[in-house]
Formats: structure tokens, sequence, C-alpha cells
């Protein structure tokens, strides 16, 4: 990260060629085809996303309430918890090109990488969200309830948030480079769908916890993501372009309008609620997918991996 | 921290363009050796090279750049990229080949294991493991790895592992007619690309420069080095790659605090009581 | 039972040797650790030349159970010192791949597709045609009464890319039957 | 070279490495221009202007090596007085007969005496130009050609040559070959800069020189540059040929071609030569090596007949057919247009794409009664009845063709023995390393069984006409499953053997008593002492640099031909740098880095005696042994057919006027008067407007010949998918093609199609003033395969060099134009609205 990667001889580069005639702005490519690969992940890994972090929201959203005291709010997010560690390893596994060798992410335990560890994670999270949401149902062994329901919620915003790392520890540039700010959009919309799927499973009287935890998560999600454009620069361009722009403003306009709706009105009004809700779990999945198309955008085209490098060179000197 | 001990040297490619005269013999032995299909039969009119990158099929790759001469007054499309009227012609060719990174961001997201460190310290799948998560091609800021379609799984260059476990060269390097593939201990090919670089600079060769050599950079340093005529974006290759995983502190440390604020943000809501 | 099998999961041998991280030998799979070029158990190596351009690369040929698996350089040779070009490195698909031909087709006359016919039968047929042709077409004195001894109702091209002893034995057969007309690549 | 030759290329990089300065010559700008110090782009078809610029430069400079020109060269012969040169005739020798289209080549002897070639055609006085092969000479004894090694005679050699390139100056290179004189200058200076005692310069050339009208002539022109500058028979010298097959050069040697017996004798014409006596009397040389034709002779004839052939028959020199004029393939193909051929075989060639005029071959194919094809896959010429191009024009209909079709598939090198002979006449044995499957057998098995079928069909004939079948030796052993005759036996044969039936050591034992055999002489010596010579393969490292012990040169494994020139006339090396062959006076024989090409034991004061023959005739100092005169020849008095000196004519179609002479083409090229070989005008013809463009093909690496041993193959077929034809940007922008776009390529012969690769790889060229455009085609395609496309080959029509009957594809006119071409019955309509318009306009 030092020096280049390029030398020339002691350490001057030598630009006789047409490395010398070329204007920094203009970026030189192989016909202009990309030096990074377009990921092969299809729509399951975002739909995992959103099912993950939902998952992992609502475990601790459920355990909260538990020891909050709002049983109601507390049995839909263990349920809600539930459903979400029982389609997220299908969409997972469906997603692989070996699906049959699905066990073989428990070969290693691999620190360095974040689907590793996010498997393990999933592995503990997954039966004990599991556990805790059926064991409450049927009443049975309380005291292992209450383990398991402790264990899911302490690793909810693990679930939440590792996704974030996971796409961040990546070469595509419009994820690599948004690395700070991706866990925060992401925790912030797992809190957002987590809340307003809780609110819209348990009636208005219990779920005031539920609206704030969607509201502060939208609110989260909104402004992490904006300051990731920001921040992103050039570099953000995918989230304004073809698909992934249409998915990051259709992100931000129902995130925007089910947090104004639960915010203002979701206290007094079930519909407002209802819908409010309805349009924050839609905000948040389309997040992940402009989170997830914007990183074809960026791979596609090599400007986005070159320029920003070129730069780093010349800056370096 | 590979665990191996049996002091092994680190083996590694020195590819010199030029020398290279693009005639694709590595891409063939390497698909000879190792099996690996052919990709669709497509003509892309990018002068000579019809296999566009390396990828799954594709694991050595002849790139053809055909740059300078005059210019045209016309609009005329064609496989030359124009760059200005007073330079001499070139056509550049440079076989690219995976670059065996030290810190290999393929190796370090693979969840499986199947991406590993051989005792060679080459960079290797293995197909009996490989499982296709697909996490290493987005990974790779060389965009070498890629999923095979009709497989599932993951490919790239070995390195001719199998090869090297009987003390072969890997076949591209047999194969390549003039020496431009080198294959070595990894100290031997980095003071070999010395030396040549200092030839070819002295022969006046404009824009000569080593990429991938010495420890330092964003994957700190490559088992595959090379010598160019032109900056490596002119071939394809990221003038600095970064292996994510350069990044893991910061990366977890924003979802840590992301984490945090997620479950603070859960415990606030049940503060005040308001129902 | 646990006892053989745990060593042999990578985590456990995380947990037990250097390679903590799990990023080296920890991950080796058995197939891997047993790895060797196919070649290292080669039942015979030959000595070869590639059939392509005229270089005359040394090749050699690598045979297991029968079947050519595969085709190399030969370092040895002072011509080529191992090296072979994309097309001397597809030796091996050119005489093991798909494309070829292995049993004799025939079309018949005014036919529109092939049919099948053994080797033998192919053979005595050709035989035939080349006598029957000979005989209607010999010519034993041109004008002047000079001596032809010959037909010109046959004639062959190729040659180029055979062995000298398969052009030896048609330059042999062919003129001992009075056909000339015998060419290849050599005039193109 | 890189292109079509990379393995071989590796030594020029490792030249450069040593600080070799490497040239290229070529139109295109190729992998070989991308490695060179010196690209040169020239006009297809000029290179004879181009060399002859070297050769004057190198002569008005005196640049020349001169005392090995006068030592090893006929550069002080003298030539007869009625010699007159094509800078007096306006582009025609002396001789030129208009109505016969040929030369009487009397007027260009030598003064005192009438010398044979060592190749090529000799008989030309007396009889038509096939009789070829590589002759004796007429040396009178007594009576050897006058010289002056002054050079100062004004009808020596040395000074025909001056004037007859005077007229090549750079100026003339440029308004011929488009070469600016700056570039020709640099070219000039680093050929003769790198000659000389120190230092040697070296020549490769490929078909890009042999395919033309005047083939031979280029080749002649860099003979003559590197005798001048002493490059012949020093290491690091020569000029050579990169062939293209793998034994291509061994067919020729034992020749699959019609005007050749093994060894490069010629066949027997029936006009030509009466009598066995008669044949020897005016074949061999009593001076050079082809002194002992007979032996060679008698000894194949005893190869083939065995016991049958005795002194008293001749050894049987009666049973070889005669050949009556040309026979060659395309002669053959007019034959066969016209009915005249019932049976064709092909042995692992594909006509129908790798041949000129593609489209004659196989509308001729369809009038054949049989063909049997012999190859790997599935080629274009097997299948030419059901698919070629002429069934969707409508021209053949697959009902209407009565040719009966046998496709048998061919064995792979792997599956059989045998010997190629690569392009430095290295003999290399390959190993059968598996059987071959199914039906797949060896062309030797073919032939082999082939011959013993009809044997048995005959036995018992008392028809004469059958008895050189069934006297022929053909019991060779056979082995294995297929009971495949042995390769090695065959082998064995070729080497020869003596009276005892021992193997001989070489060709100096042979004798022409009938005590010896042998089928090929020059190949004499490959199974000396027992041993395979050819199979040797002991590891390059653990040899000299020559490596004699890998494989097995022809003749007597001598890899530098003519290595005695490397010495000087006393016999010391010219310097230590370049020091290959010697005379050792203690051990009183030649020694040195190679086996001495000369009689070992021939001192260099050795004078030979009035009566002696043969090499004896030559003196110590006479290194070109196979040469009646013993020297290199810078002019040729007898062997060629079109001229003993080169001179630049223009291709047969061209858009450009000869600015030498009125003479625009070679006079005496051959043509082939034919309705499906209709020629485009040339410059100066009504309608040559019409074909603007140069035309030339090429290879890639990527793929082989015909596309029999690559298309098939998806390794090689994905790398180069597709026909393409390579533009200049100017072109493209003249014509309006577009990149990546369709162009269709028009001539009279028909109209292909191929994708637009617009590249400044080829570059327009400043020729007399005008803007000359080339248009590129790579010849790989045809119908089949993995990967399909129109073959370049149907574009070009016959026009042949006069002394070896090949054809020019190398340069001719065309017409380019965006789009794809029209399908169906279209296409000839295109074509025919082209040749109307070009003969109208």
């Amino acid at each position: 990260m030092t020096t280049p990667v390029g030398r020339g001889p002691g350490r001057r580069r030598l630009r006789g060629g047409p490395g010398s005639v070329v204007p920094s702005a203009q970026i030189r490519t192989y016909y202009d085809r990309p030096v990074l690969k377009q990921p092969v992940w299809t729509w399951e890994i975002p739909a995992y996303f959103f099912t993950g972090g939902l998952a992992g929201a609502s475990a601790s959203l459920g355990s909260m309430a538990r020891r909050g005291g709002h049983p109601l709010l507390a049995r839909a997010a263990r349920r809600i918890a539930l459903g979400g560690v029982v389609v997220s390893p299908a969409l997972l596994i469906s997603d692989l090109g070996r699906p049959e060798r699905f066990h073989h992410m428990l070969r290693v335990f691999r620190p360095t990488s974040p689907m590793s560890v996010g498997t393990w994670v999933l592995t503990v999270f997954g039966p004990a969200a599991g556990a805790s949401a059926v064991l409450a149902e049927l009443g049975w062994w309380p005291r292992l309830q209450r383990l398991a329901e402790t264990v899911a919620g302490g690793l909810g915003p693990v679930m939440a948030t590792y996704t974030a790392v996971l796409v961040a520890d990546t070469a595509i540039p419009v994820w690599h480079e948004a690395r700070h700010e991706l866990p925060f959009v992401f925790a912030g919309s797992a809190a957002a769908s987590a809340g307003a799927a809780a609110t819209l499973l348990t009636p208005a009287s219990e779920s005031g916890p539920a609206r704030r935890v969607a509201v502060t998560g939208a609110l989260l999600e909104l402004g992490a993501a904006e300051v990731m454009r920001v921040r992103l620069g050039e570099q953000g361009e995918p989230y304004r372009l073809a698909d992934a722009g249409r998915w990051s403003r259709a992100a931000t306009a129902c995130t925007a309008a089910g947090t104004a709706l639960i915010g203002l009105g979701g206290r007094r009004r079930r519909a407002a609620a209802v819908v409010g809700s309805a349009l924050l779990l839609a905000g948040s999945v389309c997040q992940r997918w402009a989170v997830y198309r914007a990183g074809f955008i960026s791979a596609a085209d090599p400007k986005y991996t070159v320029g920003p490098q070129r730069r780093r060179i010349e800056e370096r000197g | 921290m590979t665990g191996y001990d049996d002091g092994q040297p680190r083996m590694g490619f020195f590819t010199d363009t030029s020398v290279c005269i693009g005639c694709k013999a590595c891409e063939v032995a390497c698909k000879e050796w190792n099996g690996v299909p052919e990709n669709p039969f497509a003509w892309t009119g990018e002068s000579y090279d019809n296999t566009s990158s390396l990828g799954a099929n594709t694991w050595r790759h002849v790139a053809f750049i055909e740059s300078g001469g005059q210019s045209t007054a016309s609009t005329v499309q064609s496989a030359s990229s124009v760059q200005s009227e007073d330079e001499d012609f070139r056509w550049l060719m440079s076989s690219d080949v995976c670059k065996h990174c030290t810190t290999a961001a393929c190796l370090d997201v693979c969840p499986t294991g199947a991406l590993f460190k051989t005792e060679f310290e080459t960079v290797v799948v293995q197909e009996d493991v490989c499982n296709g998560c697909g996490y290493c091609v987005p990974a790779c800021p060389y965009g070498v790895i890629d999923r095979r379609e009709s497989d599932g799984r993951a490919w790239k260059c070995t390195l001719c592992y199998d090869r090297l476990k009987v003390g072969e060269e890997p076949a591209c390097a047999k194969a390549c007619p003039t020496d431009s593939i080198n294959f070595g201990t990894l100290e031997a090919m980095t003071a070999m690309a010395a030396d040549r670089l200092d030839v070819v600079v002295a022969a006046g060769r404009a824009g000569a420069q080593l990429y991938g050599d010495g420890p330092s950079g964003g994957v700190d340093g490559a088992g595959s080095v090379f010598l160019l005529l032109d900056d490596p974006e002119v071939y394809g290759l990221p003038p600095d790659p970064i292996a994510g995983s350069k990044h893991l502190p910061s990366l977890w440390g924003a979802a840590a605090a992301a984490a945090v604020t997620l479950a603070g943000a859960v415990a606030a809501a049940f503060v005040g009581g308001r129902r | 039972m646990i006892r053989k099998l745990l060593p042999t999961w990578p985590v456990a041998r995380q947990l037990t040797t250097a390679d903590h991280l799990g990023r080296g030998r920890a991950a080796q799979s058995p197939q891997s650790a047993g790895l060797r070029a196919r070649t290292a158990d080669a039942d015979k190596v030959v000595g070869s030349v590639c059939p392509y351009c005229a270089v005359g690369c040394g090749q050699q040929v690598f045979v297991r159970d029968g079947e050519v698996i595969a085709v190399e350089g030969d370092p040895d040779s002072p011509i080529s010192r191992g090296k072979l070009c994309p097309k001397g490195s597809a030796t091996h698909q050119l005489v093991t791949g798909p494309s070829r031909e292995q049993r004799v087709r025939y079309r018949r006359p005014h036919a529109s597709e092939w049919e099948e016919l053994s080797l033998d039968e192919a053979m005595g047929m050709i035989a035939d045609r080349v006598l029957a042709t000979r005989r209607d077409t010999w010519q034993d004195l041109d004008e002047a009464g000079n001596p032809l001894r010959r037909t010109m109702g046959l004639a062959s091209l190729g040659g180029a890319t055979l062995d000298n002893e398969e052009n030896y034995l048609i330059k042999k057969l062919w003129t001992a039957l009075g056909a000339i007309q015998i060419e290849n690549q050599a005039r193109i | 070279m890189a292109e079509a030759h990379p393995v071989g290329f590796q030594w020029v990089v490792e030249a450069q490495r040593r600080g070799a300065t490497v040239i290229h010559v070529d139109p295109r700008f190729t992998r070989t221009s991308a490695l060179a110090d010196v690209h040169v782009p020239i006009r297809a078809g000029s290179d004879i202007a181009f060399l002859g610029g070297i050769v004057n430069h190198i002569l008005s400079n005196e640049r020349d090596f001169r005392e090995y020109v006068v030592a090893y060269t006929n550069a002080a012969t003298i030539l007869r007085d009625d010699f007159v040169d094509t800078e007096d005739l306006d582009g025609l020798f002396s001789g030129w007969d208009p109505d016969t289209r040929s030369y009487d080549i009397s007027s260009w002897q030598y003064a005192g005496m009438a010398a044979g070639s060592a190749a090529g055609n000799r008989e030309i006085a007396t009889s038509a130009a096939e009789t070829t092969g590589a002759g004796g000479a007429k040396l009178e004894h007594g009576d050897p050609p006058e010289r002056d090694e002054t050079l100062q005679h004004p009808r020596c050699v040395y000074q025909v040559l001056k004037r007859h390139f005077s007229r090549y100056t750079p100026e003339v290179v440029e308004q011929v070959c488009g070469v600016p004189p700056e570039l020709f200058a640099r070219v000039a200076d680093a050929l003769c800069d790198n000659s000389g005692r120190e230092r040697t310069g070296a020549f490769c050339y490929a078909v890009g020189w042999t395919q033309h009208s005047v083939g031979v002539q280029y080749i002649r022109t860099a003979s003559i540059i590197q005798l001048l500058l002493g490059n012949i028979g020093r290491p690091g010298g020569g000029i050579m040929a990169l062939r293209g097959h793998a034994s291509i050069q061994g067919s020729t040697d034992i020749p699959t071609l019609y005007d050749l017996l093994p060894g490069y004798i010629p066949m027997p014409h029936a006009q030509a030569y009466g009598d066995f006596s008669d044949y020897v009397r005016r074949n061999a040389a009593p001076t050079g090596f082809w002194g002992h034709m007979s032996a060679y002779l008698v000894s194949l004839l005893k190869a083939w007949w065995g016991d049958a052939a005795t002194a008293d028959n001749d050894f049987c020199f009666d049973y070889l057919p005669r050949i009556s004029g040309d026979h060659s393939t395309y002669q053959t193909l007019q034959d066969m247009l016209d009915g005249k051929v019932n049976g064709y075989f092909l042995f692992g060639e594909n006509p129908a794409v790798g041949s000129a005029n593609g489209r004659m071959h196989r509308l001729a194919m369809a009038k054949l009664d049989w063909l049997v094809v012999r190859d790997l896959v599935e080629i274009e010429s097997a299948t030419f009845w059901k698919d070629s191009p002429e069934i969707d024009t409508g021209e053949l209909r697959t009902a209407d063709i009565g040719t009966e079709v046998f496709l048998l598939p061919a064995a792979a090198h792997t599956e059989k023995d045998g010997t190629f002979t690569q392009t430095q006449r290295l003999l290399q044995w390959h190993h059968k390393a598996v059987e071959p499957k199914g039906d797949c057998r060896s062309d030797l098995w073919f032939t082999y069984h082939l011959g013993r079928l009809l044997r048995e069909r005959l036995a018992g004939s008392d028809d004469p006409r059958d008895r050189p079948l069934l006297d022929l030796t053909w019991d060779y052993p056979t082995e294995g499953p297929h009971d495949e005759p042995s390769a090695d036996a065959v082998l064995r044969e070729i080497n020869g053997h003596d009276a005892d039936g021992s193997l001989v050591s070489g060709f100096a034992e042979l004798r022409d008593d009938g005590s010896t055999s042998c089928g090929c002489w020059i190949y004499s010596g490959c199974y000396a002492d027992g041993v395979n010579q050819t199979a040797r393969r002991k590891p390059g490292h653990q040899q000299s640099w020559v490596a004699p012990e890998w494989g097995w040169a022809w003749p007597a494994n001598r890899r530098i031909l003519y290595n005695r020139a490397s010495a000087d006339p006393d016999g010391e090396p010219w310097s230590a740098r370049k020091r290959y062959v010697w005379w050792d006076a203690a051990q009183g024989r030649w020694t040195g880095e190679d086996v001495p090409d000369f009689p070992a034991a021939t001192p260099p004061d050795y004078e030979p005696a009035a009566d002696a023959v043969a090499e004896r005739a030559l003196s110590g100092r006479e290194p070109f042994i196979m040469q009646a005169d013993g020297r290199g020849w810078l002019y040729v008095p007898s062997g060629l057919v079109d001229g003993p000196l080169p001179t630049h004519y223009e291709p047969h179609e061209s858009p450009v006027a000869n600015p030498l002479y009125a003479q625009q083409a070679n006079p005496a090229r051959e043509l082939v008067d034919h309705p499906a070989n209709a020629y485009n005008p040339s410059a100066g013809q009504p309608g040559a407007q019409r074909f603007p463009y140069v035309v030339t093909t090429y290879r890639l690496t990527e793929h082989h010949t015909a596309g029999g041993m690559s298309r098939f193959q998806a390794h090689l077929a994905e790398l180069q998918p597709e026909m393409f034809c390579e533009v200049s940007p100017q072109l493209a922008a003249e014509c309006g093609l577009e990149h990546r776009g369709w162009a269709t390529i028009i001539t009279s012969r028909t109209a292909i199609e191929a994708r637009v690769l617009v590249t400044q790889r080829i570059a327009p060229l400043r020729v007399q003033g005008r803007t000359v455009h080339q248009v590129g085609l790579p010849w790989h395609w045809g119908g089949r395969g993995l990967v399909t496309g129109d073959s370049a080959n149907d574009l070009f029509g016959l026009a042949l060099d006069p002394n070896v009957h090949i054809q020019e594809v190398k340069a001719a006119s065309c017409d380019i134009r965006p789009g794809r071409r029209p399908r169906g019955p279209a296409l000839r309509r295109l074509v025919e609205s082209y040749v109307e318009q070009g003969a109208d306009t």
C-alpha cells in the first residue's frame, strides 16, 4: 500500500511512452473490458441480506421485548425471527453452485472470511432463534428457551450487520469503498424491517417499541445511505444508474414515506402503521437490491476500478 | 502461518511481455493439461484477442494492444487504440495469469477452505471442496477467478499444483516458445524481472515497468511478476489493486459499531415505556 | 471413531496445528495432498515429433492403459527445447479429440448421405477401381511411338503431412502402377 | 516467423538478445514485426525490387565480401557475348520466343562451357520444362569457363550483375515497393554491416516468397545477396525456407511429386530421353557429386525391383512410366475438370480449401468416378458433394454428382512409427505410442495393403504392363493387431543395402553395377551401422551446439550445407568467431563442428587432373560440390526457364504498372485458360480499375493450413473463431467498411465474405505517387469444423511460376465492399457482373 505496484528503475516511472501523453483525467482501459468480474450471486443473496437482517434484528427485539414486559411483541418478534432463520439457509444453499456441498461451509472456520464467520454465526443463531420461538410456543423447558433467546438476541445485531462486511470485503469499488457506511445502512435497514414486521403482527397497544425501532432504524438507514453515497462521490454513480438507481430511489422513497407514516400516525392509526410498515419492509428490500445491483454496475465499468487506483498512485507520487 | 514446515521456497511466474509473441501456446497448453473447456466461439475484433479475459475457462489470457501510430482523420473504429500521431506504432502482447497474491482476497474470503495456500505458497482452488458460493469472484481485485456456469464451481490457475508436486514446471511456462513465461522460485523470478527491466530500459523501450514485484502493495506482493511495456490498465490490469481483506479490521470495526448502534436502538425503544 | 474422524476435520486441524486461520495446510483436502501430475504415472513416455509445421519440435507422448494421456514438448530436443506453439500444444486434442473420424464412410454415386462400409470391403472396392481405371486409361506409347507405360486416369494429392516411409511406398507403388500424377503440398 | 513458426522464432529472440538486428519485411505488421527491430511494410509482390535494391546497394558501394565472392561464386566467370539483358530488351532476356512463350537459354551460358544446374530445370534446351530434377552439367574437360578474377571484364558475371541491378536504386525501390529510402537504407546497411569475416546474416522466408509467378526468382535474389555478402555455408548465414508441414521437406526429398524420383533424380521424360544409357548420359554430371548419378539411380531401381532388376534389362529402367509435360496438380485439375481423370486419392490434403481456386477443385472432383480421402477428420474435400459452396449457388446438385467417395480415417502420428523430415533436412523418428482405433490406419498400412491386394488380383497375369507391379519388392514384415507394415523395414530399404544385404553407411558406397540398393540416395546413411540414426534423441544440452546426435540430417548428417565455405580458400576459418569447418593439416582432414560437406580428405590445395570426374573434378577450393563448377551461382546459366537473373515483374494480377519495363509480368509465367479460372485485368488492361486493391493471404498462429488439424479442435478454434479480413483505417473509410462488420471481397473467380478487422497493422503504401491499399486474408477457413467461414483461396486464380508450377496466391488484385456476400445463385451473378464490366470498361 505504500509503494506503487508498478515501478521503474530508481522508483521513477518511465513515462516516455503513451503514459506521458495521456492526461491523467483520461482513463485507459483494455477495450473497455471490466477489470473485475461481475458477482455471480443471484437474487437469493440480496433476499438473504433482508431475511437475515430481519431475523437478527427481530431476535434482538424479541429478547428485549420479553425483558421489557412486552409478551405479545416478544412473541411476534420471535416468530418473525423464526421465519427468517427458516428461509435464510434455504436461500443461501439455493445460491450455491454446488448446493449439495452446503456443509462444506463448516469445513473450516476462517476468520478472514466474513462468509465463514457469518456461516458460523448463523449456525449458532439459527437454532437459537428457532429454539427460542418453538420452545416459547410450546412452553417447554423455559430455562433453555431463555438461554436460546438470549443467545439469539445477542447475535442478532451481528446477523444484521455482517452481511455488510461480506459485500464490502470485495474488490468492487462501490461496495469496498463504502465499507465504513454499509454496516450502518444494513443495521438501519434490518432494524427498520424488524420493527415494521413486528408492528404489523402486534396489536397497536403493544407495538410502541417496535414502531420506535422501525423509525430509528429507518432514519439510520436513510442517513447512512446518504452519507455513503456522498462519500463515495464518483464511485457512487452506480446508485444513480440503471436498475440500481431505480432500487435506490425506491428504497429512499419507501423508507421515507414509511417512516413518516409510522412516526406521525402509527401510534394512533392502525392503517398508517400497517401501510407504513409495509413501506418500510419494501424500502428495506429495495435498499438491499440497490446495493446488490450497484455492485454489478461498479464491476462492469473499468473506470470505477482504474480511475481511483490511478489517482491513488498519482497522489502517492 | 500456513502450516507447512518443509522449507519449500515460494514459487512463481515472471512474465516478460517484451518477448511475448502472442502465440497463445500458454492458453492452449494450460487448457490441455488442466482439461479446461473452451469458451463460446466468438470473434471480438479486438485485435487478435478472442478470449477477452481471464475466467473460469481461461487461466492464461493473452492480451493484444495496438497502440500509437498515425491517427486517422476519419472516425473509423478499429482494433487500434489511437494515441498520438508522433508515437511509433506498437503491438503489445501479454500473457496474463492469476497473481497468486501473498494476501489473496479470494482465499481470504473463501468460507469452505477450497481456496488455500499450498506448500509452494501458491493459491489453489480445491475442486473437491469448492461448493460454488461465489464469494471469491467479486473479491479478486484482478478479476481472475470465476465460477464456471456448467459446473457451478470456481476455477482459476492452479500454477499447475499437480505438476509442481512432482517437480515439473507449469504447462504454460513449459510451452512458451520465447521464454516470455518463466517459472521458478519467486526470489529468482523477481531478480530476473529486475534484470530484464534494466535491459529493456537501456534499449529505450518507453513505458517499461514491473508489475507485481516486491512484497509491498495492496496484496503484499504477487507470485506472478510481470514486465510490462505500458501502464497496467492498458493490459486490463488494475494499476493499484487492493485485497479487501487488507481492510478487515476497519470492516469489522464498522460492523461492530453498527451492531452496537442497532442493539442500542432496540434497547432504547424500550426506555421510556410509552406503549 | 471420532478420534479417527476428528483430525480429518479441518477445523480440528486449525486448532491443533500452526495453521490457525485455516488458510493453508489445515484446509488442504486429502485429494489435494495426494495430487500428482498424471504424466508422472504414465506407463510409458514415447519420443515423438510435432505433426503440424516443419520446425520439427520434439514431443513426449505420455501413455497410460493404452491411451494417450498427454502430449508435451520434449526438453531434450535441441530444436525446440521443450517448447510447443499453440497448435503443438493442442496435439493431445488432435489425436484424442471427438472430431476424429474412426469409421470408414462411403458415398454411393448420386447419394445424398454417407453409408457405413467395412474397412476390408472398402479396400477391396478401391483395389478394383484402381485396376479398372488403370485398364481403361492405359497409355503404352505416345504419338511418336515413345514408350509411356502409364495411366493418366489416376491421380493423387498429399504427402507433406505423411511420414517419409509412407511417401516412399506411395511413390513406389504408384510408379509401379504407371500412375504419374502424384503431387503434394510442396507444389502448393 | 513468429506467426507461423513460433517455436523456431525462439532462436531469433535469442539472437536478438545477443545483439542481432531483426528485420521483418511484410505487407502486414505481424507478431514477428512486434518483436523485430525494424519492420518494413512492403507492397505484396514487389520483393525482387526490394532485394534487387539491396544487391545494387552492395555492388555500387562495394560492400561485397570480395574474397569470398571471387573464390566461391561465379562472379568472375565470363558470359557468352550474345547474352542480352532485360535492361536492353525492355523486360525480356535474349532467347525469348513469343510464339511458345518460352526462352531458348543457349545465350545465357558461360563462355566456353555449358553448365548444368544442381537443381531445377536442366534440359530446357532440348525438351519441355518438366524434366526437372537436380542435374548434371556439360562441362567439357579441359575447357573450363573463362574467368577474370579482377572482376573487370565487361562480360564477367560481376559486371553483368552490376549493370542489371543498377536501376534498382532506393528511389525505384520506393516507387515499386512503397518503402521509403531511409527505411530501405537502414535495412541495406544493417545487412552489410552484419556480414563479412566476423559476422553473418541470415534470411528466413516462407511461402510469402514462393507463391508468386516469379517465386523462384525471389529466392534467387536472396541467394545473390547472401553470396555477395559471404553468408552461405557459414554459421548464422544461409537462406532458411520455413516450410509449413511436418514432412513437406521429406515429401520433396522422397517425392510424392510427378517430376522427380527419390533424391531429386528426374522422372524420365518420354521425348527427352531414349533408353537408360541415354538418360544417364544426359543427366549425370562429369563434375560434382551428380557425377555418381547412375549409382543412385541403379540402386533405386534395385530397391524397387530387386532381383528382377539386372544389368541386362537396364535394371528395369523401362518399368518407370514416362512423363511428357506438366503433370502438376493444376494440370491434373484441368484434366479432371475435363473428365480425363477417373480416380483421385487425397492423403491428408484438403484442396477444396487449401488450393488456389477452390471452386475449380470442387467442380473438378464432381467429375471424378471415384475419390479416396484419407484424413483425420471429415474435411471439406470429402463432403463437397453435399455441402460445397457450389451446392448453394446451384452449380452443383448432389443428385447429379456421380463421384463415389471413400473416406478412410487415418492414423495420427502417435499411432504409427516413422520419420518426418523437418525444414532443415533433419529426419526425426516418431515412435508409435498407441494402436489406432476403429478403422483408423496409417498411410503406410493403406499403401502396403492396397499394393498387396492389387498384386493378388494381378497374380498370374502375363500382361507386360503388370510386370512392374508383380516384380515390385513388396514383402515388408507386418506386425500388431492390424498387420501394420514395419516402417523400420521401409527406412532400412531407403537407407540401402550392399551386395551382402548389409546396411550401407552412406551414398558413397552406392554402385551402378547392381550390387547395391538404396531407396533414396540422399537419405543413405540414415540407418548407418545398423542403427536407426533418425531415432537418436541425445539431449541437446549433452552435446555441442550443432547437436549432431539428435536425429539425422541429409546428406551424411551435415547440418549446414556447403560448409566448406565457412573456411577461407586455404581452409582456415574466416574468423575465430565464425569458425565451423576447417582443414586440419596434421590429420589431413577437414574437421570442425559439423560433418564437412566436402570430400573429407581433399586438401585446399587439391587441383583436379584433366581426367578427374565427379567430386574429384572439383578443386579443394570449390565448396559448392553439387554444382558443376563448384561455385555459388550469382548468375544462373542453366536451370531456370524465366531468366538467368531475377528481375522485377508485377504479379499476374496487379493494380500497379511495372515502372521498369513495358513487360508487365513474368513473360514465362504459366496461365490456365479455363472459364472457371477467369483473370482480373491488370494495370493497363481495360477494366483494371474494377479490382483496385492488392490482396494477399497468410496463416495465423492459431490455425494450421486448410484447417483440418485446427478448425476441428476446440482449443484452437476458440482462439480465431471466424474468417476475417484485415484492412487499414484509410481503406475502411474509402470503402465504407465498418470495424467488426462484414466485407465482401471479389475477384474474377468468386466473392467471399469476412468479418472486418480495421487495423493500422496493414498500412496503405505510396507507390508511384498513388496510394495502394492492401487487403489481408488468412486462408484457414472452410465450410466444416467447429468454426467455419469462406475460404480465401477461392478468390485466387491459377497463375503459376514456370519453374516449379506454384500458384501465385501471395499477390493479386481484388475489390472489397461492405456487407455480406449474396447467397444462392446471386453470388455467381455478382461475380459475373464484375467480369463483364471488367471486360467492357
